[in-house]
């Protein structure tokens, strides 16, 4: 990732009192933290109109809202950096590098996508970015993560690898069991919850003990810090102290991002559980909007870039979506191929 | 009794209900059952009638909410566990295989484990393949349960009564792409018994015994055959634990040959048992041809529609096999 | 138990300094509770002798050295209450108040042990006593326990339960979804960890990524406290006021309780992974002569009454054993009696 | 290559030496399986010569472990991951099942899963229900994984070679009461391929396909038919998935006659599947009778020892189904 070769600028301008991430990144970084914002939404969008139009199998479960927290977190991590993701992924992909053309492709369940029309949505990755993939299961990917994290230590590479969940991942054993291992173990990994409030339709009031799921961190004896995960500084500045606290070998941390989903669960959700006045509330702190007025107010960017930003992802997306389209189905008679390798 | 049309969804809550309003020591548990109704709707609006306290959210937490559902179990209590996907069921083997199955071994007989488990199971939903598993036939391994498998709305219902009255752990797997299916719904309180199949349809040239969402399928293909003029008998088996042997061998006895229908992997599920026990029963000596299986393919569910189909026995498959099996071509 | 008819003399006697159990309960109570300490005890020596004379088939998990936990943990508790148990499982179940000869016979495998021979020692119970049983799986019966203390809620009564465990079973997701769904629905459910150490060879530092247990209990906002498990007095004070709280609908409590288990793990042990000074030490903070000092110092037994009792309980463990050796093995056409109910 | 008398365990300790002194990515994961040496002392000292970091105890988290395993086999590694006891498997058979056997496939062949669990399993040792069980069969339903059982120290230890070579998850399971048993095992490093089975015994009149302990049980009921004039051929199963179809196929073929043993629950166990595999192939127009099997019985395992000797197949239970078999009573 370009992001990645990021310069710490952050040092030499003490004082400076804008927000860390645009102090701590180069400008084409943070126009490129925008532009990935802006695609995850547009793509989630896109795929969202196709499964209406019937072209996409299935459900899914859509970011749109939460995308300061991918791609903030995100920020810090290079291409040999790892992930693992959750059923609501399409954003950590994204942010993790894949190209929307054969994520499209893959909801289309063509021989194009990435998971070859085996996986779909739920287990969208791109392996070659470090993206192990969504998950079905919640809380599945949490151990695996901790397992790539012991490769990096064994194999003596100074990577870290993230691991996203939502809050209400926080109450399987898989998170526990986990955790505590990664801590014993002092293993090179980043927990990172995103809190949207609810686990489906139930709340984290109604399903944890806790009020936040970094008050868990303590249990592990790990950093626990909360961000507003709707501001993409707040969340890449704990991403970045995290990631470099991994890189030094001290050892794992959890972070919680308060954020919001602003549409349902998945395609299935009657909305019972949400009131219209908070949905809307949270539709007003979009971490889309604040981040570009930052960038704005700050300089960084000129309206007119960001009018062309938006146009060249709306090109991404038209062109994803069409050769999604064109791409071809898988054979019947190849189902069983990629159960065993040969 | 009056009898209605309902869905095999509305059956079960039916069905819930009934035992809910009867004895207070009935009570649901799950994820998102409450509010939210259920990922399948299935416990649709039961909260609003029987409160938060027997209609009751859980955290994410399989195991902990199983053991939770066991406990009670243990204690005088009669839960209905609702597991949001079957596949899921894969964090909470523990304890229904270790504690809720042998918990009356272990203790000698001084304690009974009346819960009920709930497994919305089965493929066709494009959720791919960690939410797409038929996994019955690992509950069907394991003394101490009782594992059934409704076809009809009318079996669902009577048979989650009948488990709900069980002293014993039963599971129950739902086929998803039944839940929508309609049929007759006798009003009120009956149950269907635990451990008996049932003969959909009278045959003469082979037995075809399917499970869950087969059934409908098997029938199907029963009249596709008979226009050809081959006489399928179609066995509902209904009960995977304990299975019912002496329906299955009754019928073999008839007809003579043997197509088992399944959708779990052809390996080891469901149709390997029920060959094997005709294998070596009485029935043996009355077979006119092989056992075939047409069972779920040894592949994970994968995305992409076309390819779903592809590994799971569809109507076309079950005619060929019977096919070739009644012309002594297999 | 009788002791479960203790009165709270505590209150009238403020001022007194005596340990908290010596005047919270009365002379009886605490008699009684020395006596279940060697019974324990001298149970455990029996069986291990039994064991070693061919008589006990499988292995055994003792519990010598652990005993004031096990019987100051139910001082509080009624023939109602329930716990449940572990496979170090003894202690508790005597506590609980069940008969050493059935113990002695379910462990010769016979029809009058309180399984009827099918479980052993790692499964011995007495559930009319409201022990629900030793459990095979390491955190096995955590989320047992607080079902059980669901149906208490449900059914309107104000018993409690007690969970037993041990450090081990800390990290195991049982023991992390349990306490959760505890604490979200406030459930009268006391969790006691047994905290010898180690699981098996695995010491706590090695496996667990806190220093106690009991710091966990903030993870899931319910109280938690450390005592030393070798002094009954200790022990009891704590569970007191833990089953004060739950009888009053104030939620479950964490209690760990230092302790150590002078034997090995099992049978199969080598014990490469303790030193004998560590063994040694703890042999000298042995709990019951501990408690039994602290009876006869502040006047609420003889020497003579001490040495009484021990003679009782020889003659129980003898009386046990040949219990045991003369019932009947169980049949083996009644194999698969208790399968399923009927 | 000089052959040593070797215990079954020492047989998969050399193994797991050989492959962790010739590949660094080799690394033992497991609780206890350091200084302790393991609960059957099959990695022993192995802590000692490979330090802390490559014979690595865990907390006591089946869950957490075994995806650890897989997550560190996904991105480079080569874990060989111990359950202290394969009942323990249900705590992690989310892992197991979900991840490690279907993520190559979910992913669309862009990873493969290098991972090796191993299982003590079966009973005998008095450790109970929760201690004992025989669990295999579960696994030999889930494609992706493969799941062998060796029953000689010979095949423990070429098995597991090829398996930690295998680039697919390999489950092993490893029955306890072998872990003492001596035998032949070659030096150095050799592999038994996965998916073949063995014939142990030639024989003509009947087949016995049996698989890890039952095989020696087998060989010894062989020889008291022998005794009788009853020429027994004894197949060691040895892969359960994927099942070595011609190997069992072509013995039914000569013998006309099928036994299977097993350990493991008799219904939907091991043994339901060959039955099943025969029963449709062309070895069923060879068969002479039914296909008989024994299997462990329908009961959790007991505690009393008389009782656990009765509910698993014994030598006389062998002969006995054998000798009706063959003389047509069965
Ligand atoms: C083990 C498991 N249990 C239940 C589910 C069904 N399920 C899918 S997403 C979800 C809610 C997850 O909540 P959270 O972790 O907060 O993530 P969010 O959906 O809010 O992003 C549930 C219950 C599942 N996929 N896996
Ligand atoms: C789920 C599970 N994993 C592993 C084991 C094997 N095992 C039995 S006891 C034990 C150690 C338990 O340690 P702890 O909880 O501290 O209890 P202690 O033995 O010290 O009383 C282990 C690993 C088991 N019985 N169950
Ligand atoms: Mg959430
Ligand atoms: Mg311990």
């Amino acid at each position: 990732m370009a992001k990645a070769q990021a310069q710490a600028v952050a040092d030499s301008v003490r004082g400076d009192n804008r927000p860390f991430a645009l102090s701590h990144f180069e400008p084409a970084v943070l126009e490129d933290a925008l532009r990935q914002m802006y695609l995850i939404r547009r793509f989630e969008e896109g795929a969202e109109e196709s499964y209406m139009r019937g072209l996409v199998h299935g459900t899914m479960h859509l970011s749109i809202g939460q995308e300061a927290s991918a791609v903030g977190i995100c920020l810090p991590l290079t291409d040999a950096d790892m992930i693992t993701s959750t059923h609501r992924g399409h954003g950590h992909c994204i942010a993790k590098g894949a190209e929307v053309k054969r994520m499209f492709a893959e909801f289309f369940g063509k021989t194009t996508g990435y998971c070859k029309g085996r996986g779909g949505s739920m287990h969208i990755a791109d392996v070659s970015k470090g993206n192990l993939g969504a998950n079905g299961i919640v809380g599945g990917g949490i151990p695996i993560a901790v397992g790539a994290a012991l490769s990096i230590r064994m194999q003596k590479r100074n990577d870290v690898v993230v691991s996203f969940f939502g809050d209400g991942a926080n109450n399987e054993g898989a998170f526990h069991e986990a955790l505590n291992i990664a801590a014993v173990w002092k293993l090179p990994v980043i927990f990172v919850c995103e809190n949207n409030g609810y686990g489906m339709s139930t709340s984290t009031a109604r399903s944890t003990a806790v009020p936040n799921v970094a008050d868990r961190a303590a249990a592990y004896a790990m950093p626990g810090v909360i961000v507003d995960g709707n501001d993409l500084s707040a969340v890449a500045e704990a991403s970045v102290a995290a990631v470099e606290r991994a890189r030094a070998g001290e050892g794992p941390s959890l972070i919680e991002c308060k954020t919001y989903r602003h549409r349902g669960h998945s395609k299935s959700d009657r909305n019972r559980y949400r009131t219209k006045e908070e949905i809307e509330a949270w539709i007003a702190r979009d971490p889309i909007g604040r981040f570009e007025s930052q960038l704005v107010e700050y300089g960084i960017m000129t309206r007119d870039a960001v009018e062309a930003l938006r146009e060249n992802v709306e090109r991404e997306i038209a062109d994803g979506i069409e050769f999604a389209k064109a791409s071809p189905m898988p054979l019947t008679q190849d189902v069983a191929m990629y159960v065993y390798t040969d | 009794m009056t009898t209605r049309e309902l869905s095999y969804a509305q059956a079960i809550q039916e069905a819930m209900a009934i035992a809910m309003e009867a004895d207070e020591r009935v009570f649901l548990m799950g994820e998102d059952i409450g509010v939210y109704g259920g990922a399948f709707q299935v416990t649709g609006d039961l909260v609003e009638r029987f409160g938060p306290e027997r209609v009751r959210d859980t955290p994410i937490s399989e195991l902990g909410g199983a053991g939770v559902a066991v406990g009670a179990a243990v204690t005088g209590m009669r839960p209905i566990f609702e597991f949001q996907f079957s596949d899921f069921a894969t964090l909470a083997m523990e304890q229904i295989v270790n504690q809720a199955a042998k918990m009356r071994y272990m203790l000698g007989g001084e304690v009974s484990v009346p819960v009920v488990m709930r497994f919305p199971a089965g493929s066709g939903t494009g959720a791919a393949a960690q939410h797409s598993q038929s996994l019955e036939a690992w509950f069907g391994h394991v003394p101490g349960l009782k594992v059934i498998q409704p076809a009809t709305p009318h079996d669902a219902k009577g048979m989650l009564l009948a488990a709900i009255a069980d002293p014993d752990p039963v599971m129950i797997f739902e086929h998803k792409l039944l839940y929508k299916m309609k049929g007759p719904v006798p009003e009120g309180h009956y149950t269907v018994p635990i451990g008996k199949a049932e003969v959909r349809r009278q045959g003469s040239q082979l037995t075809i015994v399917a499970t869950a969402i087969m059934v409908h399928k098997a029938l199907e293909a029963a009249e596709t055959l008979a226009a050809e003029g081959i006489d399928a008998e179609v066995v509902d088996l209904r009960t995977i634990r304990p299975m019912d042997k002496d329906t299955v061998i009754a019928s073999v006895k008839k007809t003579s040959r043997l197509l088992c229908v399944y959708e779990g992997v052809k390996t080891l599920g469901v149709g390997a048992e029920v060959s094997a026990m005709i294998a070596e029963s009485e029935a043996f000596d009355y077979l006119d041809g092989p056992i075939v299986r047409l069972g779920g393919a040894e592949t994970p569910i994968p995305y992409n529609p076309e390819l779903e189909k592809a590994v799971v026995p569809q109507v076309p498959d079950i005619v060929t096999a019977a096919r070739e099996l009644v012309s002594g071509r297999r």
